[in-house]
């Protein structure tokens, strides 16, 4: 019972806490609305329901959000992964009509590599802070993502294609697998080489790092070139799951959503240590808060408010010092009650 | 004890510490004009006392009265604000505000209510002054070395104090004259009745100034004692809790000059960065340990920032081996068998968001590369036999490295370094902030890396540590080599007359 | 105040008939000389869909073509201040008329007050400005309000007055002019039908993703409910349509469809029979803006509202139409 | 500012920064006809003094190392609620007091969350810009006209200045709030505990600053500058829309950056936001004078404009900081000189 009762104090220590709180009181309420929210049938052949759909519909946001947590760990930020997908989304969209499907998507991903590589040369090549750095590529990214489209959204009719955010595999949606494949990979990457600790350790001490032998600029760069990665496949999953490429609006403001999934995640913004089970609930949590919304009907006028309220209880109780401000409250109460 | 000359009063104090008691049931008075020196090894809980007394840390249990009247700090800015001010263990200075307005922030001079800059100025440039420093106080506070941050923030200090100062190891990063200069000012403060608290490592320094001595040994307080009542050797064995056997002088056998033998280790030629430090020439042996003197700016560390590459030369080559290297940076020379322990501990050593593991394995692992990850078993090993080797005092190897104490910290980031298994170790200031216990064992332990093969930089403003451990000591001054000593001559005596005269 | 006649000093830079455009304009006759060309500024809103892209193509084309029309055009990236800014350069430079498709209703009176004090007419594209009539020359544009009205006729004219209909509604995003007026324009139509019932109602912000993903939250609770969607452009229903099928069910039979905009893709699904109808809201307004500035040139007066041709299509009219749609 | 003027680490951008902009405005004046006149000069005040005003409140933010993403949808909401107000008929100066207020309440919220409760900046603007902008369009998702007379008095209220050209009431009000914002920021001690905290948080703490009493007030005092400015922007479009400033933070955030405020916190001067903002702002008319560009050229266009911006400054302010370390250790050697003289 004592080791049980440890056990727990252990684990609500752990960042990853929190969110998955979250996510358990926004699906409970779910639940007393809907009370058929949790069943999950079988239809077609795979795995149906709300639970399933929130799964599926966190993919490209868990994606992005991993990128954008390890550049938020070395102390930088990415804001232009909303354009980031908007290119990449043009581009494939573009090219499968003229050549197969898997030439067409490692072209894509390529331009995300390069996307990425353009922001991580600005950050740590010329050294331009981050935030402005990867503002230049969020104007001009959706200005070369409309080029490429014409302004115009493109309709994908390619069965391979779509299968990558449509398709099931095994029951589920392919996308989950997109997604477990890259949590694997950059968990990998992270926490089985030395990449995590060089990561964590430039944005905790850039300085300190360097006299360690790391070297910070590469890390940088290669943080920016990873996310980047990370949002052109996102980017393949959104456009592939809407058949259709749309320049003007992929993606938009979806930067502010990874960056929240990475925060609530547990990561600070001001680098170091980062979380990737963190970021992947914290972006689970965004997406079944988003659904709920949906599915609940609140009035669309209301919905920033709900967000809003929402993300700011998520993050008091994330803070210790409301914690101990509610636990002092709450002793206050108790010995009144014991003196009266 | 008249009751009226007791300023400060600290009963039962305690603070604990996620898995660590740094603090139990401490008491401590300070007297109106008095220097109470704090004693204590890495980890004692001497620097916690002090936050508890100022109010960055909440304590957990017990009572601090100041003339009398019970106090409650919650804050720095309250204890300020009731006469008690600090100078915090590591430099707490803005590095992007100019040196007078490090001095001055929080109570600047006003005019018709705004800020009186010149005034400012002015009054900045006489407090330097007033500890023997000429240095531009407009400049910004990160264009000057540690040494002088510290010595502005010692200013600062004495500048507001009105009741109680306290000094928390301000001596570290101090060459004596400076150190001089500060214990002028104090004696002088004492003199005007206010009572001053100062941490230290060199029992010297608390010979020459204090007053009394209370003495803290995990957390727990030992006692207080008078000066003159405790004898050196005694001190000593109540800060370590047992008998002291390594103080006394360790015999050194210099290593001679073997003309014949061309074969360096390090072979600088004409190495040189302008602005920085002037062209200049270096030849180590293999397993020499060779010493770097000089006054504060002399261009010793930017010596050994040149060498690692942390600093670009831009003129000169180096041989490391024999191998040619006219570039070099920080991976490359690790590569090469060199490591630097920098003297910034906070600024340019640790990571503080790491735990101490990681700390120690960060400049192996950069060495290996991000594919050869060493095995966590292999990290925990490691990790484990530095803690020991060194006594870094922790509750865990997973502690984050910022949570420990000052001396520990730097005995992590030796520990850094050490692991790599170097073949020439550069040392800047490795002792800093070490108590006397762990000082003798580190110097032990360098002398028997050198006999085991191992050349050694070392860089220290301690020239007795310096003499001791060394076979030969390059003397700098102004960017400059001005001199070097080997054998008889090197004594501390010959390096200060070298240091005074050989530039002339 | 007489921006206008304030900049003589670079003049070798420019071409002569801009040149010659300044000293007509400073003399603010209406009897310019007819071979000088006209210019026209426009400030668009951005390029936030394809509806908006296509209404920018058919404005530039036009003018291109027309060997008397120059065109100076400015993208305001969604923001009414953009367009402020936009208003005031065309000013500084000495236009003929400005053509401007607001972002918002309001807001417009200070600068438009400016635009008339220079003696330069403008010429409200596609949206409304809410300002007094002096302050603008005319407006060419569709009503949104009639747009929702048209959708709803649709809806009613398929299952009858008496029908117990429940609709769900894919909004555009929550403030924009557009989406306003289509939900009223729907809403005040069924008013008079007690059966029609708006049982859900979200903004999808006009995207196809956006349209998918709601419409997954809508099929998710009230999934076999649902016999018509009505979104306020073609894209959201487009998304919509596909987490229809997702969901296992028939669009355009199972649920109908009812959109706005009649951009190609709709034409497309109507042909494939997943969509039942679009109400059309022509961008193609090119022609339209270059007539009214010519006939403002000829000292013409127009009418207040020139609106432009549009149509409801579902059915074969739609399939018959799909060869000839623009955009 | 007595002080003899130097170029140090703090001020080079800002210099690079000023002689950008003045360069940009010489490249549009050869290039476009009309470009070269004051009242184009003028109008870059005009339509950017609602930016002006807010990035100088939010410089004081990002050097303490914050940062604040509220400011846009705070102008939103400002220009919704003072539209509301005033079609119930509330008094205009009623209005423009209450709007005040809220910002200072506002401001005093996130500050509050920020600093008692540890939240990120980033997450607690983030919340504020959900709410801010939600609570808009709470009031009314459609635009409201303002008709009141006094405002419609300010906004079309000219101020000559030489000839015929002139400008608004709100360019003055910039100005001023600019020339307040500079003089606290140098000859108050909260001013210079913003740089204190910006420089190292805990460092400032342990010197005694007030830090978390000086953070909350930089949150209130950015607040109340983006309501004052939300005012203008109100002054400015005559109407309420909680779509307003849609994104603005971005460019209040750039117009920050552009003006030599590094976004780590303690360095830059907040006279430099007002160059920044103006910067993007001559970019944006070159843009408009091009007039061919389509859309998409636009936002390409703009972004590399931007990077050459930045990237030039940043090649000055290498450029500066290498030939300044030479200078300076040469005048220290000779203290140091000084020292060693002494000892022996
Ligand atoms: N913030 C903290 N969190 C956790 N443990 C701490 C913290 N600060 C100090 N400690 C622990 O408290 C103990 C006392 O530390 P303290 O800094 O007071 O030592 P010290 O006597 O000043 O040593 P030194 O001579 O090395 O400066 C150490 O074991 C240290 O690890
Ligand atoms: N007394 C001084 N006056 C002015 N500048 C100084 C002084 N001392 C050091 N500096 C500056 O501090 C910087 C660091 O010098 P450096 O680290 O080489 O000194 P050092 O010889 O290692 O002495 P220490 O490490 O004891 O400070 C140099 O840029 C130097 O100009
Ligand atoms: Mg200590
Ligand atoms: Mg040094």
């Amino acid at each position: 019972m004592q080791k049980l009762k440890t056990l727990l104090q252990d684990f609500s220590h752990r960042k990853i806490f929190w969110p998955l709180v979250a996510i358990a009181v926004v699906l409970l309420i779910n639940l007393i609305i809907t009370p058929s929210f949790f069943r999950i049938e079988i239809k077609n052949g795979h795995l149906f329901g709300s639970l399933i759909d929130i799964l599926n519909r966190a993919t490209p946001l868990i994606i992005m959000a991993i990128g954008m947590t390890l550049v938020i760990a070395t102390g930088g930020i990415d804001i232009s992964v909303g354009s980031i997908v908007a290119i990449s989304g043009a581009i494939a969209a573009t090219l499968i009509q003229t050549m197969p499907v898997p030439l067409a998507i490692v072209i894509t991903l390529i331009a995300a590599i390069i996307c990425g590589m353009w922001n991580g040369m600005l950050v740590s090549g010329i050294g331009i802070q981050p935030m402005i750095a990867t503002l230049i590529l969020m104007t001009v990214g959706r200005g070369v993502a409309q080029l490429i489209t014409n302004g115009q959204i493109i309709t994908i009719n390619n069965n391979v294609y779509s299968f990558i955010g449509t398709g099931y595999l095994l029951g589920l949606p392919f996308a989950v697998f997109i997604a477990a494949a890259v949590i694997l990979v950059i968990f990998f990457l992270t926490r089985k080489t030395a990449m995590g600790l060089f990561i964590e350790s430039v944005g905790g001490n850039s300085i300190s790092s360097k006299y360690a032998g790391i070297k910070a600029k590469r890390i940088i760069f290669q943080v920016y070139v990873i996310c980047g990665i990370c949002t052109g496949i996102a980017g393949l999953i959104i456009s592939s799951n809407i058949k259709s490429a749309d320049a003007n609006n992929a993606g938009l403001w979806m930067e502010l959503d990874a960056i929240l999934a990475t925060v609530i995640g547990g990561t600070s913004m001001s680098g170091g240590r980062f979380y990737i089970g963190g970021t992947v609930a914290g972006a689970l949590f965004i997406q079944s808060l988003t659904t709920t919304i949906y599915s609940l009907g609140v009035p669309p006028e209301t919905i920033l408010v709900v967000k809003a309220v929402v993300i700011i209880l998520v993050c008091l109780s994330q803070s210790n010092e409301f914690r101990s401000l509610l636990s002092g409250i709450a002793n206050q109460r108790q010995k009144k009650v014991i003196k009266a | 004890m008249a009751e009226k000359d007791i300023i400060l009063q600290m009963k039962g104090i305690s603070k604990y510490f996620p898995g660590v008691k740094a603090l139990s049931n401490v008491d401590f008075t300070l007297k109106k004009g008095e220097i109470h020196a704090l004693m204590g090894e890495n980890g004692a809980g001497k620097s916690t006392l002090i936050k508890v007394l100022t109010g960055v840390h909440k304590l957990d249990d017990g009572e601090i009265y100041l003339h009398g009247k019970k106090i409650t700090p919650k804050s720095p800015l309250d204890a300020q604000k009731s006469g008690i001010s600090t100078v915090y263990q590591e430099v707490n200075l803005c590095p992007n505000l100019t040196v007078a307005e490090n001095i001055f922030i929080g109570r600047q001079p006003k005019k018709n209510g705004n800020i009186d800059w010149n005034t400012m100025n002015e009054k900045a440039q006489k407090a330097m002054e007033r500890l023997n420093i000429y240095i531009d106080v407009k400049q910004l506070l990160s264009s000057y070395s540690v040494a002088i941050q510290q010595m502005v923030a010692i200013a600062r200090a004495v500048d507001i104090s009105s009741g109680v100062l306290i000094l928390d190891e301000p001596t570290s990063s101090l060459d004596n004259n400076e150190v001089k200069e500060l214990f002028k000012i104090m004696n002088k403060l004492k003199e005007e009745g206010m009572g001053i608290i100062f941490v230290t490592h060199f029992l010297d320094q608390v010979y020459e100034v204090s007053d009394r001595i209370t003495i803290l040994r995990n957390g727990t307080l030992i006692g207080e004692y008078k000066v003159e009542e405790l004898p050196r050797l005694e001190l000593v064995s109540k800060m370590i809790g047992k008998e002291l056997e390594v103080l006394e002088h360790m015999p050194k056998e210099r290593k001679q000059k073997d003309e014949e033998d061309e074969n360096y280790i390090i072979y600088a030629k004409g190495l040189g960065k302008k602005g920085s430090i002037e062209p200049f020439d270096l030849k180590i042996k293999k397993g020499e340990v060779i010493g770097l003197a000089g006054l504060l700016g002399s261009g010793r560390s930017e010596t050994a920032k040149l060498l690692f590459g942390i600093d670009k030369s831009d003129e000169g080559v180096l041989y490391i081996d024999n191998k040619m290297f006219t570039s070099m940076y920080p991976k490359k020379a690790i590569d090469q068998g060199l490591a630097f322990c920098p003297e910034e501990r906070k600024v340019e050593g640790i990571v503080g968001e790491l735990t101490i593991r990681e700390n120690i394995i960060l400049a192996m692992q950069a060495s290996k590369g991000i594919f050869k990850y060493i095995p966590m078993k292999k990290q925990q090993e490691i990790a484990q036999k530095y803690i020991e080797l060194l006594n870094i005092v922790t509750p865990s190897m997973e502690q984050r490295i910022d949570k420990l104490s000052g001396g520990n910290q730097q005995k992590v980031i030796l520990a850094r370094w050490l692991s790599t298994e170097p073949k020439v170790l550069i040392l800047d200031e490795p002792t800093r902030g070490i108590d006397v216990g762990s000082k003798t064992e580190i110097q032990k332990l360098i002398l028997s890396l050198a006999a085991e093969g191992m050349t050694i930089i070392f860089i220290s403003s301690e020239l007795e540590e310096v003499v001791r451990c060394c076979d030969r000591v390059i003397v700098l001054r102004d960017r400059l080599q001005i001199g070097e000593l080997t054998g008889d001559d090197l004594q501390e005596s010959m390096i200060m007359k070298t240091i005074a005269e050989g530039g002339q | 105040v007489g921006c206008g006649s304030s900049s003589t000093t670079t003049s070798e830079a420019p071409a002569s008939t801009e040149q010659t455009t300044q000293e007509a304009k400073t003399e603010e006759a209406p009897a310019a000389p007819v071979d000088e060309k006209i210019v026209i500024g426009f400030s668009q809103i951005g390029a936030e869909s394809g509806w908006r892209t296509a209404e920018t193509e058919s404005i530039k084309k036009t003018c291109e073509e027309d060997p008397m029309i120059e065109l100076k055009f400015s993208d305001a990236q969604q923001k009414q201040e953009n367009q402020i800014k936009a208003i005031r350069t065309f000013i500084a430079q000495g236009v003929d008329a400005i053509a401007l498709a607001p972002v918002v209703e309001s807001g417009w009176e200070t600068v438009f007050t400016e635009a008339k004090d220079a003696g330069i007419p403008i010429i409200l594209l596609d949206r409304m400005a809410a300002v007094d009539e002096s302050l603008y020359t005319t407006f060419i544009g569709s009503d949104f309000i009639e747009e929702g009205r048209r959708a709803a006729q649709y809806v009613i004219d398929t299952f009858g007055p008496d029908a117990e209909v429940n609709i769900v509604e894919l909004q555009g995003t929550v403030g924009a002019s557009a989406a306003t007026d289509r939900q009223k324009g729907f809403a005040d139509a069924i008013k008079d039908y007690s059966g029609y019932k708006i049982i859900k109602s979200q903004s999808g912000d006009f995207t196809r993703a956006k349209g998918k993903e709601v419409m997954e939250a809508f099929l998710k609770s009230d999934g076999d409910k649902i016999d018509v969607l009505y979104a306020h452009n073609d894209d959201m229903a487009l998304g919509a349509v596909q987490a229809i099928e997702e969901y296992g069910l028939q669009p355009g039979k199972d649920i109908i469809i009812v959109g706005v905009d009649g951009v190609k893709d709709a034409f497309q699904a109507i042909a494939d029979g997943k969509y039942n109808c679009t109400v059309e809201c022509n961008p193609n307004l090119g022609p339209q803006l270059v007539q009214a500035v010519k006939d403002l040139k000829a000292g013409k007066t127009l009418e207040k509202w020139i609106k432009s041709d549009e149509d409801v299509y579902f059915g074969q009219k739609a399939i018959d139409a799909l060869p000839t749609r623009t955009y | 500012m007595k002080k003899k003027f130097h170029i140090s680490q703090n001020n080079i951008t800002i210099i690079a920064t000023i002689l950008l902009f003045f360069l940009l405005f010489l490249f549009g004046s050869v290039t476009y006809k009309g470009f070269f006149s004051p009242q184009v000069f003028l109008n870059l005040f005009i339509d950017n003094a609602y930016l002006i005003t807010i990035a100088t409140g939010l410089s004081f933010v990002i050097i303490t190392g914050g940062i604040d993403l509220s400011v846009g949808a705070l102008v939103a909401l400002v220009s919704m609620i003072s539209a509301d107000l005033l079609n119930k008929g509330v008094h205009p100066v009623l209005v423009i007091v209450l709007v005040l207020i809220l910002g200072i309440v506002f401001g005093a919220f996130q500050g509050t969350l920020i600093c008692k409760f540890k939240i990120h900046p980033w997450i607690v603007t983030l919340g504020g810009m959900f709410l801010a902008r939600g609570t808009a369009y709470l009031i009314s998702t459609d635009s409201i006209v303002i008709t009141d007379e006094l405002f419609n008095n300010i906004s079309k209220f000219k101020i000559p200045v030489f000839g015929k050209s002139y400008v608004s009431v709100s360019v003055v009000i910039a100005l001023i709030v600019v020339m307040i914002a500079v003089y606290i920021s140098k000859y108050t001690e909260f001013g210079r505990s913003i740089y204190a905290i910006g420089g190292g948080e805990q460092s400032a703490l342990l010197m005694g600053l007030p830090v978390e009493q000086t953070k909350i007030l930089v949150y209130v005092f950015c607040s109340f500058c983006t309501a004052l400015g939300g005012l203008m922007f109100t002054f400015y479009m005559l109407s309420g829309y909680a779509l307003h400033c849609n994104g603005m933070e971005m460019d209040a955030i750039a117009g920050c950056v552009v003006g030599g405020i590094l976004l780590t916190g303690g360095y830059g001067y907040v006279i430099g936001p007002l160059f920044g903002v103006l910067s993007m702002g001559v970019i944006q008319t070159i843009i408009m004078f091009q007039g061919t560009l389509s859309s998409w050229w636009t936002k390409i266009a703009i972004g590399f404009l931007l990077l050459i911006f930045i990237t030039l400054q940043r090649v000055i302010v290498i450029q500066k900081e290498r030939n300044k370390t030479v200078i300076k250790t040469q005048r220290k050697t000779q203290k140091t000189q000084h020292n060693a003289q002494s000892i022996g």
